[in-house]
Protein backbone atom coordinates (compact mmCIF):
# COMPACT_ATOMS: atom_id res chain seq x y z
CA UNK A 1 0.00 0.00 0.00
CA UNK A 2 1.60 3.29 -1.56
CA UNK A 3 -0.04 5.44 1.32
CA UNK A 4 0.38 4.78 5.21
CA UNK A 5 -2.05 7.57 7.50
CA UNK A 6 -1.17 7.64 11.13
CA UNK A 7 -3.03 10.25 13.80
CA UNK A 8 -0.36 9.93 16.77
CA UNK A 9 -1.40 11.12 20.52
CA UNK A 10 1.49 13.94 21.14
CA UNK A 11 4.32 14.89 19.68
CA UNK A 12 6.37 13.05 16.68
CA UNK A 13 9.55 11.48 17.97
CA UNK A 14 12.32 10.42 15.72
CA UNK A 15 11.55 8.49 12.69
CA UNK A 16 12.57 5.17 12.39
CA UNK A 17 14.54 4.78 8.42
CA UNK A 18 12.87 2.34 6.60
CA UNK A 19 14.71 1.10 4.28
CA UNK A 20 14.59 2.76 0.84
CA UNK A 21 11.45 1.10 -1.38
CA UNK A 22 12.61 0.02 -5.14
CA UNK A 23 12.66 2.33 -7.36
CA UNK A 24 12.76 4.64 -4.61
CA UNK A 25 15.86 7.76 -5.98
CA UNK A 26 14.24 10.69 -3.78
CA UNK A 27 13.33 10.66 -0.35
CA UNK A 28 11.94 13.80 1.20
CA UNK A 29 10.97 14.03 4.66
CA UNK A 30 9.23 17.49 5.99
CA UNK A 31 8.48 17.84 9.87
CA UNK A 32 6.28 20.95 10.63
CA UNK A 33 7.56 22.35 13.96
CA UNK A 34 4.94 23.97 16.63
CA UNK A 35 7.05 27.44 16.95
CA UNK A 36 6.74 28.81 20.37
CA UNK A 37 4.31 32.33 19.28
CA UNK A 38 0.90 32.22 17.51
CA UNK A 39 0.30 35.97 16.12
CA UNK A 40 3.19 37.57 17.90
CA UNK A 41 2.25 36.21 21.37
CA UNK A 42 4.12 33.60 23.19
CA UNK A 43 2.70 29.90 23.66
CA UNK A 44 3.75 26.96 25.62
CA UNK A 45 2.65 25.05 22.34
CA UNK A 46 -0.41 23.85 20.60
CA UNK A 47 -3.19 21.51 21.21
CA UNK A 48 -4.49 19.92 18.03
CA UNK A 49 -8.43 18.24 17.77
CA UNK A 50 -9.17 16.46 15.20
CA UNK A 51 -12.16 14.77 13.37
CA UNK A 52 -10.52 11.57 13.66
CA UNK A 53 -12.84 9.53 11.23
CA UNK A 54 -12.93 11.76 8.73
CA UNK A 55 -9.37 13.12 9.27
CA UNK A 56 -7.78 9.99 8.42
CA UNK A 57 -10.49 9.15 5.74
CA UNK A 58 -9.19 12.75 3.98
CA UNK A 59 -5.27 12.49 4.27
CA UNK A 60 -5.75 9.06 2.52
CA UNK A 61 -7.60 9.80 0.09
CA UNK A 62 -5.08 13.35 -0.90
CA UNK A 63 -2.55 10.55 -0.30
CA UNK A 64 -4.04 8.63 -3.16
CA UNK A 65 -4.90 11.33 -5.50
CA UNK A 66 -1.54 12.90 -4.81
CA UNK A 67 0.63 9.26 -5.93
CA UNK A 68 -1.62 9.01 -9.02
CA UNK A 69 -1.65 12.68 -10.18
CA UNK A 70 2.72 12.58 -9.57
CA UNK A 71 3.24 8.73 -9.98
CA UNK A 72 5.55 8.60 -6.28
CA UNK A 73 6.17 5.77 -5.00
CA UNK A 74 4.65 5.97 -1.60
CA UNK A 75 3.39 8.50 0.93
CA UNK A 76 3.85 8.31 4.62
CA UNK A 77 1.61 10.81 6.97
CA UNK A 78 1.87 10.96 10.40
CA UNK A 79 0.13 14.13 12.47
CA UNK A 80 -0.15 14.70 16.08
CA UNK A 81 -3.25 14.81 18.17
CA UNK A 82 -3.48 16.73 21.10
CA UNK A 83 -0.77 17.93 22.91
CA UNK A 84 2.39 19.39 21.13
CA UNK A 85 5.24 21.86 23.05
CA UNK A 86 6.94 24.55 21.06
CA UNK A 87 10.28 23.17 19.54
CA UNK A 88 8.09 19.76 18.75
CA UNK A 89 7.19 18.32 15.65
CA UNK A 90 3.40 17.74 14.86
CA UNK A 91 3.38 16.77 11.55
CA UNK A 92 5.45 14.72 9.33
CA UNK A 93 5.04 13.73 5.48
CA UNK A 94 7.87 11.30 4.03
CA UNK A 95 7.51 11.21 -0.04
CA UNK A 96 9.11 8.72 -2.06
CA UNK A 97 9.66 9.33 -5.98
CA UNK A 98 11.64 8.31 -9.23
CA UNK A 99 13.34 11.73 -9.00
CA UNK A 100 12.77 14.83 -6.50
CA UNK A 101 10.43 17.23 -9.13
CA UNK A 102 7.48 15.26 -9.01
CA UNK A 103 8.20 14.34 -4.94
CA UNK A 104 9.08 18.60 -4.11
CA UNK A 105 5.66 19.19 -5.99
CA UNK A 106 3.49 16.48 -4.47
CA UNK A 107 4.79 17.70 -1.03
CA UNK A 108 3.72 21.21 -1.42
CA UNK A 109 0.43 19.98 -3.01
CA UNK A 110 -0.36 17.49 -0.36
CA UNK A 111 0.27 20.36 2.71
CA UNK A 112 -2.14 23.06 0.80
CA UNK A 113 -4.40 20.38 1.20
CA UNK A 114 -3.83 19.21 4.35
CA UNK A 115 -4.14 23.17 5.20
CA UNK A 116 -7.79 23.25 3.63
CA UNK A 117 -9.36 20.00 3.32
CA UNK A 118 -8.48 17.61 6.56
CA UNK A 119 -10.27 18.24 10.17
CA UNK A 120 -7.83 18.83 12.48
CA UNK A 121 -7.91 22.11 14.37
CA UNK A 122 -5.28 23.83 16.46
CA UNK A 123 -5.26 25.91 19.20
CA UNK A 124 -2.15 27.94 21.11
CA UNK A 125 -1.98 27.10 24.66
CA UNK B 1 -45.58 24.00 0.25
CA UNK B 2 -43.32 22.67 3.15
CA UNK B 3 -44.94 21.35 6.14
CA UNK B 4 -48.40 20.96 4.22
CA UNK B 5 -49.05 17.65 4.20
CA UNK B 6 -52.10 16.10 1.47
CA UNK B 7 -53.73 12.71 2.04
CA UNK B 8 -53.87 9.75 4.01
CA UNK B 9 -55.54 11.90 6.96
CA UNK B 10 -56.27 9.91 9.63
CA UNK B 11 -52.82 8.71 9.83
CA UNK B 12 -50.10 10.18 12.36
CA UNK B 13 -48.43 13.57 10.87
CA UNK B 14 -44.89 12.76 9.46
CA UNK B 15 -42.39 13.33 11.56
CA UNK B 16 -40.04 16.16 11.69
CA UNK B 17 -36.43 14.88 10.78
CA UNK B 18 -33.84 15.33 13.81
CA UNK B 19 -30.25 16.23 12.32
CA UNK B 20 -27.62 15.67 14.48
CA UNK B 21 -24.45 17.53 13.83
CA UNK B 22 -21.21 17.05 15.22
CA UNK B 23 -19.04 19.98 16.00
CA UNK B 24 -15.32 20.67 16.78
CA UNK B 25 -12.68 23.02 17.56
CA UNK B 26 -13.66 26.72 17.79
CA UNK B 27 -17.26 25.33 16.95
CA UNK B 28 -17.46 23.58 19.63
CA UNK B 29 -15.74 25.93 21.86
CA UNK B 30 -18.26 28.62 21.06
CA UNK B 31 -21.47 26.71 22.38
CA UNK B 32 -19.47 24.45 25.18
CA UNK B 33 -20.89 21.77 23.23
CA UNK B 34 -19.39 19.04 21.00
CA UNK B 35 -23.17 18.48 18.72
CA UNK B 36 -26.55 20.12 18.15
CA UNK B 37 -29.51 18.61 16.77
CA UNK B 38 -31.57 20.70 14.65
CA UNK B 39 -35.30 20.06 13.94
CA UNK B 40 -36.31 20.57 10.68
CA UNK B 41 -39.75 20.97 9.05
CA UNK B 42 -38.41 18.82 5.82
CA UNK B 43 -35.45 17.26 5.16
CA UNK B 44 -32.90 19.39 4.24
CA UNK B 45 -30.28 20.01 1.53
CA UNK B 46 -26.82 21.07 2.37
CA UNK B 47 -27.16 24.77 2.40
CA UNK B 48 -30.71 24.58 4.06
CA UNK B 49 -29.42 22.80 6.95
CA UNK B 50 -26.65 25.21 7.61
CA UNK B 51 -29.45 27.87 7.46
CA UNK B 52 -31.08 26.10 10.03
CA UNK B 53 -28.19 25.61 12.43
CA UNK B 54 -27.76 29.41 12.47
CA UNK B 55 -31.39 30.48 13.39
CA UNK B 56 -31.50 27.74 15.69
CA UNK B 57 -28.01 28.60 17.43
CA UNK B 58 -27.08 32.06 16.49
CA UNK B 59 -23.65 31.81 17.64
CA UNK B 60 -22.35 29.30 15.51
CA UNK B 61 -23.18 32.10 12.72
CA UNK B 62 -19.30 33.10 11.70
CA UNK B 63 -18.66 29.06 11.82
CA UNK B 64 -21.14 28.21 9.79
CA UNK B 65 -20.39 30.88 7.08
CA UNK B 66 -16.98 29.81 7.10
CA UNK B 67 -17.42 26.10 7.40
CA UNK B 68 -18.61 23.21 5.51
CA UNK B 69 -20.67 20.37 6.20
CA UNK B 70 -19.63 16.89 6.16
CA UNK B 71 -21.88 14.07 5.63
CA UNK B 72 -20.97 10.21 6.54
CA UNK B 73 -17.14 11.82 6.21
CA UNK B 74 -16.67 13.77 3.23
CA UNK B 75 -17.25 17.30 2.13
CA UNK B 76 -21.30 17.60 0.97
CA UNK B 77 -22.14 19.58 -2.05
CA UNK B 78 -24.21 22.88 -1.20
CA UNK B 79 -27.29 21.62 -2.84
CA UNK B 80 -26.82 17.84 -1.79
CA UNK B 81 -29.98 16.28 -0.08
CA UNK B 82 -28.76 15.27 3.65
CA UNK B 83 -29.74 11.92 5.19
CA UNK B 84 -30.84 12.71 8.83
CA UNK B 85 -29.63 9.21 9.87
CA UNK B 86 -26.09 10.26 8.12
CA UNK B 87 -22.88 11.41 9.86
CA UNK B 88 -23.30 14.97 9.88
CA UNK B 89 -20.16 17.31 10.90
CA UNK B 90 -19.67 20.97 10.44
CA UNK B 91 -15.85 21.60 9.60
CA UNK B 92 -15.10 24.86 10.33
CA UNK B 93 -11.64 26.44 8.76
CA UNK B 94 -9.08 23.98 9.37
CA UNK B 95 -5.40 24.46 10.74
CA UNK B 96 -3.54 21.71 10.66
CA UNK B 97 -0.36 21.12 10.01
CA UNK C 1 27.06 29.03 11.06
CA UNK C 2 23.94 28.32 9.36
CA UNK C 3 25.21 26.42 6.25
CA UNK C 4 27.38 23.15 6.81
CA UNK C 5 28.74 20.77 4.31
CA UNK C 6 30.26 17.85 4.27
CA UNK C 7 31.61 15.17 2.27
CA UNK C 8 32.04 11.55 3.13
CA UNK C 9 33.30 8.25 2.03
CA UNK C 10 30.86 6.11 0.77
CA UNK C 11 27.00 5.78 1.67
CA UNK C 12 25.44 8.02 4.10
CA UNK C 13 23.90 6.36 6.94
CA UNK C 14 20.96 7.09 9.13
CA UNK C 15 21.33 10.98 10.53
CA UNK C 16 21.04 11.87 14.12
CA UNK C 17 18.33 14.35 14.50
CA UNK C 18 19.28 17.45 15.58
CA UNK C 19 16.72 19.56 17.88
CA UNK C 20 15.24 22.20 15.55
CA UNK C 21 16.69 25.56 15.39
CA UNK C 22 15.12 27.90 17.16
CA UNK C 23 12.58 29.74 14.76
CA UNK C 24 12.23 26.62 12.44
CA UNK C 25 8.74 25.95 11.67
CA UNK C 26 9.40 23.55 8.90
CA UNK C 27 12.76 20.77 8.47
CA UNK C 28 12.73 19.32 5.02
CA UNK C 29 15.04 16.97 4.22
CA UNK C 30 16.36 15.09 1.37
CA UNK C 31 17.64 11.61 0.60
CA UNK C 32 19.25 11.16 -2.72
CA UNK C 33 19.59 7.50 -3.01
CA UNK C 34 21.27 5.32 -5.34
CA UNK C 35 18.95 3.29 -7.79
CA UNK C 36 19.97 0.22 -9.35
CA UNK C 37 19.62 0.77 -13.57
CA UNK C 38 21.52 3.75 -15.19
CA UNK C 39 20.37 4.41 -18.61
CA UNK C 40 18.42 1.06 -18.58
CA UNK C 41 21.66 -0.70 -17.47
CA UNK C 42 21.70 -3.13 -14.20
CA UNK C 43 24.35 -1.59 -11.99
CA UNK C 44 25.44 -2.46 -8.19
CA UNK C 45 26.23 1.23 -7.51
CA UNK C 46 27.82 4.48 -8.05
CA UNK C 47 31.32 5.55 -7.47
CA UNK C 48 31.70 9.19 -7.14
CA UNK C 49 34.94 11.36 -7.87
CA UNK C 50 35.12 14.78 -6.94
CA UNK C 51 37.43 17.89 -7.19
CA UNK C 52 37.05 18.25 -3.05
CA UNK C 53 38.51 21.76 -2.33
CA UNK C 54 36.15 23.21 -4.91
CA UNK C 55 33.17 21.18 -4.50
CA UNK C 56 33.28 22.03 -0.80
CA UNK C 57 33.38 25.39 -1.52
CA UNK C 58 30.89 25.55 -4.26
CA UNK C 59 28.83 23.85 -2.03
CA UNK C 60 29.26 26.39 1.00
CA UNK C 61 28.93 29.08 -1.50
CA UNK C 62 25.20 27.70 -2.99
CA UNK C 63 24.41 27.44 0.04
CA UNK C 64 25.41 30.50 1.69
CA UNK C 65 23.72 32.23 -1.71
CA UNK C 66 20.09 30.67 -1.32
CA UNK C 67 20.03 30.87 2.68
CA UNK C 68 20.16 34.65 1.85
CA UNK C 69 18.11 34.86 -1.14
CA UNK C 70 14.91 32.76 0.86
CA UNK C 71 15.68 33.69 4.31
CA UNK C 72 16.54 30.23 5.50
CA UNK C 73 17.01 29.30 8.99
CA UNK C 74 19.89 26.75 8.64
CA UNK C 75 20.94 24.02 5.72
CA UNK C 76 23.19 21.09 6.10
CA UNK C 77 24.75 19.57 2.82
CA UNK C 78 26.45 15.95 2.46
CA UNK C 79 27.61 14.22 -0.14
CA UNK C 80 28.86 11.04 -0.65
CA UNK C 81 32.56 10.55 -2.52
CA UNK C 82 33.46 7.17 -3.40
CA UNK C 83 31.60 3.95 -3.68
CA UNK C 84 27.84 4.17 -3.11
CA UNK C 85 25.73 0.95 -3.52
CA UNK C 86 22.35 0.76 -5.16
CA UNK C 87 19.38 1.66 -2.09
CA UNK C 88 21.72 3.71 -0.78
CA UNK C 89 21.93 7.45 0.18
CA UNK C 90 24.34 9.74 -1.90
CA UNK C 91 23.22 12.97 -0.89
CA UNK C 92 21.45 14.48 1.67
CA UNK C 93 20.04 18.12 2.15
CA UNK C 94 18.47 19.26 5.14
CA UNK C 95 16.90 22.93 5.29
CA UNK C 96 15.34 24.57 7.83
CA UNK C 97 13.00 27.70 7.87
CA UNK C 98 9.93 29.58 9.03
CA UNK C 99 7.89 28.56 6.94
CA UNK C 100 7.70 25.78 4.40
CA UNK C 101 6.96 27.50 0.93
CA UNK C 102 10.61 29.34 0.90
CA UNK C 103 12.29 25.43 2.09
CA UNK C 104 11.00 23.87 -0.86
CA UNK C 105 11.56 26.71 -3.35
CA UNK C 106 15.38 26.55 -2.05
CA UNK C 107 15.69 22.74 -1.75
CA UNK C 108 14.79 22.80 -5.66
CA UNK C 109 17.00 25.04 -6.16
CA UNK C 110 20.07 23.86 -4.34
CA UNK C 111 19.63 20.82 -6.27
CA UNK C 112 19.81 22.49 -9.49
CA UNK C 113 22.47 24.34 -9.14
CA UNK C 114 24.59 20.85 -7.29
CA UNK C 115 23.83 19.47 -10.61
CA UNK C 116 25.07 22.34 -12.61
CA UNK C 117 27.96 24.12 -10.60
CA UNK C 118 29.94 21.50 -7.96
CA UNK C 119 32.74 19.45 -9.57
CA UNK C 120 31.50 16.24 -8.85
CA UNK C 121 31.10 12.77 -10.95
CA UNK C 122 29.11 9.73 -10.96
CA UNK C 123 30.30 6.51 -12.62
CA UNK C 124 28.30 3.56 -12.73
CA UNK C 125 29.87 0.31 -12.02
CA UNK D 1 53.10 38.96 -32.39
CA UNK D 2 53.59 36.51 -30.24
CA UNK D 3 56.51 34.83 -30.00
CA UNK D 4 58.01 37.95 -31.20
CA UNK D 5 60.91 39.44 -28.47
CA UNK D 6 61.42 42.68 -28.27
CA UNK D 7 64.70 44.56 -26.66
CA UNK D 8 66.82 43.19 -23.97
CA UNK D 9 68.72 41.12 -26.47
CA UNK D 10 71.69 38.90 -24.77
CA UNK D 11 69.21 37.92 -22.28
CA UNK D 12 67.87 34.44 -21.86
CA UNK D 13 64.64 34.36 -23.99
CA UNK D 14 61.31 34.90 -21.73
CA UNK D 15 59.99 31.40 -20.68
CA UNK D 16 56.79 30.22 -22.08
CA UNK D 17 53.94 29.77 -19.68
CA UNK D 18 53.07 26.44 -18.33
CA UNK D 19 49.52 25.92 -16.86
CA UNK D 20 48.75 22.63 -15.30
CA UNK D 21 45.48 21.49 -15.44
CA UNK D 22 43.61 19.00 -13.06
CA UNK D 23 41.67 16.39 -14.66
CA UNK D 24 38.62 14.78 -13.15
CA UNK D 25 35.97 12.04 -13.81
CA UNK D 26 35.55 11.75 -17.58
CA UNK D 27 37.98 13.65 -19.14
CA UNK D 28 40.32 12.09 -16.49
CA UNK D 29 39.38 8.38 -17.88
CA UNK D 30 39.71 9.49 -21.55
CA UNK D 31 43.60 10.00 -21.29
CA UNK D 32 44.20 8.15 -18.17
CA UNK D 33 46.11 10.59 -16.37
CA UNK D 34 44.60 13.51 -13.33
CA UNK D 35 46.37 16.25 -14.90
CA UNK D 36 47.61 17.53 -18.09
CA UNK D 37 50.36 19.95 -18.59
CA UNK D 38 50.04 22.45 -21.41
CA UNK D 39 53.13 24.98 -22.76
CA UNK D 40 51.27 28.27 -24.24
CA UNK D 41 53.73 31.08 -26.33
CA UNK D 42 52.27 33.55 -23.64
CA UNK D 43 49.52 33.93 -21.44
CA UNK D 44 46.44 32.89 -22.37
CA UNK D 45 42.98 33.85 -21.20
CA UNK D 46 40.90 31.06 -20.16
CA UNK D 47 39.17 30.48 -23.89
CA UNK D 48 42.99 30.46 -25.38
CA UNK D 49 44.51 27.93 -22.89
CA UNK D 50 40.56 25.56 -23.58
CA UNK D 51 41.96 26.43 -27.16
CA UNK D 52 45.69 25.04 -26.19
CA UNK D 53 44.20 21.92 -24.36
CA UNK D 54 42.26 20.63 -27.50
CA UNK D 55 45.47 21.34 -29.86
CA UNK D 56 48.09 19.31 -27.27
CA UNK D 57 45.25 16.39 -26.02
CA UNK D 58 42.95 16.22 -28.96
CA UNK D 59 41.44 13.19 -27.02
CA UNK D 60 40.01 16.55 -24.45
CA UNK D 61 38.04 17.68 -27.42
CA UNK D 62 34.86 17.20 -26.40
CA UNK D 63 35.49 17.26 -22.80
CA UNK D 64 36.35 20.72 -22.89
CA UNK D 65 33.93 21.84 -25.42
CA UNK D 66 31.26 20.76 -22.71
CA UNK D 67 33.59 21.92 -19.80
CA UNK D 68 34.11 25.03 -17.79
CA UNK D 69 38.23 25.96 -16.43
CA UNK D 70 38.23 26.85 -12.72
CA UNK D 71 40.73 29.19 -11.25
CA UNK D 72 41.76 28.70 -7.95
CA UNK D 73 38.41 26.92 -7.24
CA UNK D 74 35.75 29.52 -8.51
CA UNK D 75 34.95 29.26 -12.31
CA UNK D 76 36.65 31.41 -14.48
CA UNK D 77 35.29 33.58 -17.66
CA UNK D 78 35.79 32.76 -20.94
CA UNK D 79 37.92 36.39 -21.44
CA UNK D 80 39.73 35.72 -17.87
CA UNK D 81 43.47 36.20 -18.12
CA UNK D 82 44.84 32.64 -16.49
CA UNK D 83 48.05 33.24 -14.12
CA UNK D 84 50.18 29.89 -14.60
CA UNK D 85 50.68 29.87 -10.71
CA UNK D 86 46.82 29.28 -10.47
CA UNK D 87 45.41 26.12 -9.33
CA UNK D 88 43.33 25.86 -12.85
CA UNK D 89 40.81 22.60 -13.29
CA UNK D 90 38.87 21.21 -16.37
CA UNK D 91 35.07 21.14 -15.02
CA UNK D 92 33.47 18.59 -17.52
CA UNK D 93 29.99 18.15 -17.14
CA UNK D 94 29.20 17.20 -13.92
CA UNK D 95 26.78 14.34 -12.26
CA UNK D 96 26.26 14.78 -8.55
CA UNK D 97 23.41 14.11 -6.67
Amino acid sequence: MAVRVRLTDGALGGMVRAPFTPGCGARIMFDGVVRPEEDGQGITGLEYEAYRPMAEQQLERIGQELVEQHGLISMNIEHSIGFVPNFACSFRLVIESAHRKEGLRAMDAFIDRLKQDVPIWKCAK
Amino acid sequence: MPGCLWGRTGESSVEMPSYTILLFGPASAAIGQDRVTIESPSQCTCDELKGQVVLQFPALETHVQVGRLAVDRGFANADALIDPAAEIALITMVSGG
